[in-house]
């Protein structure tokens, strides 16, 4: 099961998640409404590393994190 | 070096601090980039979220990219409340020569505003408030979202 | 402000004072520029006259120019002789936004390079050495050369 | 009589000198050839204001300075 954290703001508990890849993931979470709001503004990181597409096989225990917009400083 | 404190940053220690480590390494200009909460739209502070390991993989492609040049980063930032008037952010250069430096102390302060994984909220009433408008899209953003 | 002092500049101090000075004036950035003798050329240090009436009509202009964008300058300089790996010269902007701070404390040290009125020497087997080459023209210079 | 002073890395001494403007002292300067090279890099202030052009008067009491090549910091 890969783990999804949301961070920052979106205060969301994490999830567990059985997904071969994000395209799994986005259907999974287009049954969420409310949570379409941060996705249009969300950037995805696995295992900490920015991803830019959704072709990315998602291995069990990845780490799933999703990065609302920042403001450091 | 990148350090992470609980509350509003201790300027003058971390500043002493960060110069007597430094100021024997031969470099030639030392220019700290010190952020203070300003006062303002009836704000009592600020507080911050920060997602530590993204943090430290940015950091730390700054201080190997500074280090081609010969020169070294610094950086010191609040988790959690920051009063006005307090400071929550310094990020430092060291270099050998002055133009690198400002150089790299404008460029690494604003790639940090723009891609460093940390929250900002403000503190109303007792109250975090997210800053979305003050905040960046990370690049990527909308990735998992439906067309 | 700007502050002379007879040899090397104690950074600390300096830069505690200052802070404590602004904290509460609601600028929210706050960027020294420090910079320190580096170990070269078998130097032990270096050494500085000053031009004060020059360099007073100097910073209050640049003052005035901060001014009108909302910023401030603070500035401290050494006079006489000043150790390698010790520290003879910082300049500060203080702004409400970075970015005009960043802006300003880029340009304020490279006018500073090419107008200020102070001589350098390199203190090599104790004695002063003007450095002539690393030394910039003043504007008008020539003036009083016979053809 | 106006006053000249040597800034900096010069070491000369000061001098007073019976000038209308700075043609005639640049005529005065001109016998010193030791002096030339000095005059060849230094920029001129009058009571401490920076000037570009011979064409100034000069008043009794005037304060003549002149600045070699400088470097701060």
């Amino acid at each position: 099961m890969a783990r999804i954290e949301f961070l920052g703001p979106i205060g969301k508990e994490p999830l567990e998640v059985d997904i071969k890849n994000l395209k799994e993931l986005k259907e999974i979470f287009s049954e969420d409404k409310k949570l379409q709001e941060w996705l249009k503004i969300c950037a995805v990181a696995i295992n900490d590393t920015m991803v830019n597409s959704l072709d990315v096989d998602i291995k069990p225990n990845d780490k799933i994190s999703l990065l609302p917009p920042v403001c450091g400083g | 070096m990148l350090e992470l404190y609980d509350g509003p940053l201790h300027v003058e220690e971390i500043i002493a601090k960060w110069y007597q480590d430094v100021k024997d390494k031969n470099f030639g200009a030392f220019i700290p980039f010190i952020g203070i909460v300003r006062d303002e739209k009836g704000i009592s502070g600020l507080s911050f979220d920060i997602y530590e390991p993204i943090l430290k993989n940015w950091f730390d492609e700054w201080q190997e990219r500074a280090s081609q040049e010969g020169a070294m980063l610094l950086m010191a930032h609040s988790k959690g409340d920051v009063p006005n008037h307090t400071s929550s952010y310094i990020s430092a250069v060291l270099s050998p020569q002055r133009k690198v430096g400002l150089r790299l102390i404008n460029d690494f302060v604003e790639d940090f505003k723009a891609n460093a994984p940390i929250w900002k909220y403000d503190l109303i009433d007792g109250k975090r408030v997210y800053a979305k408008e003050r905040s960046t899209l990370l690049n990527g953003a909308g990735l998992l979202h439906e067309i």
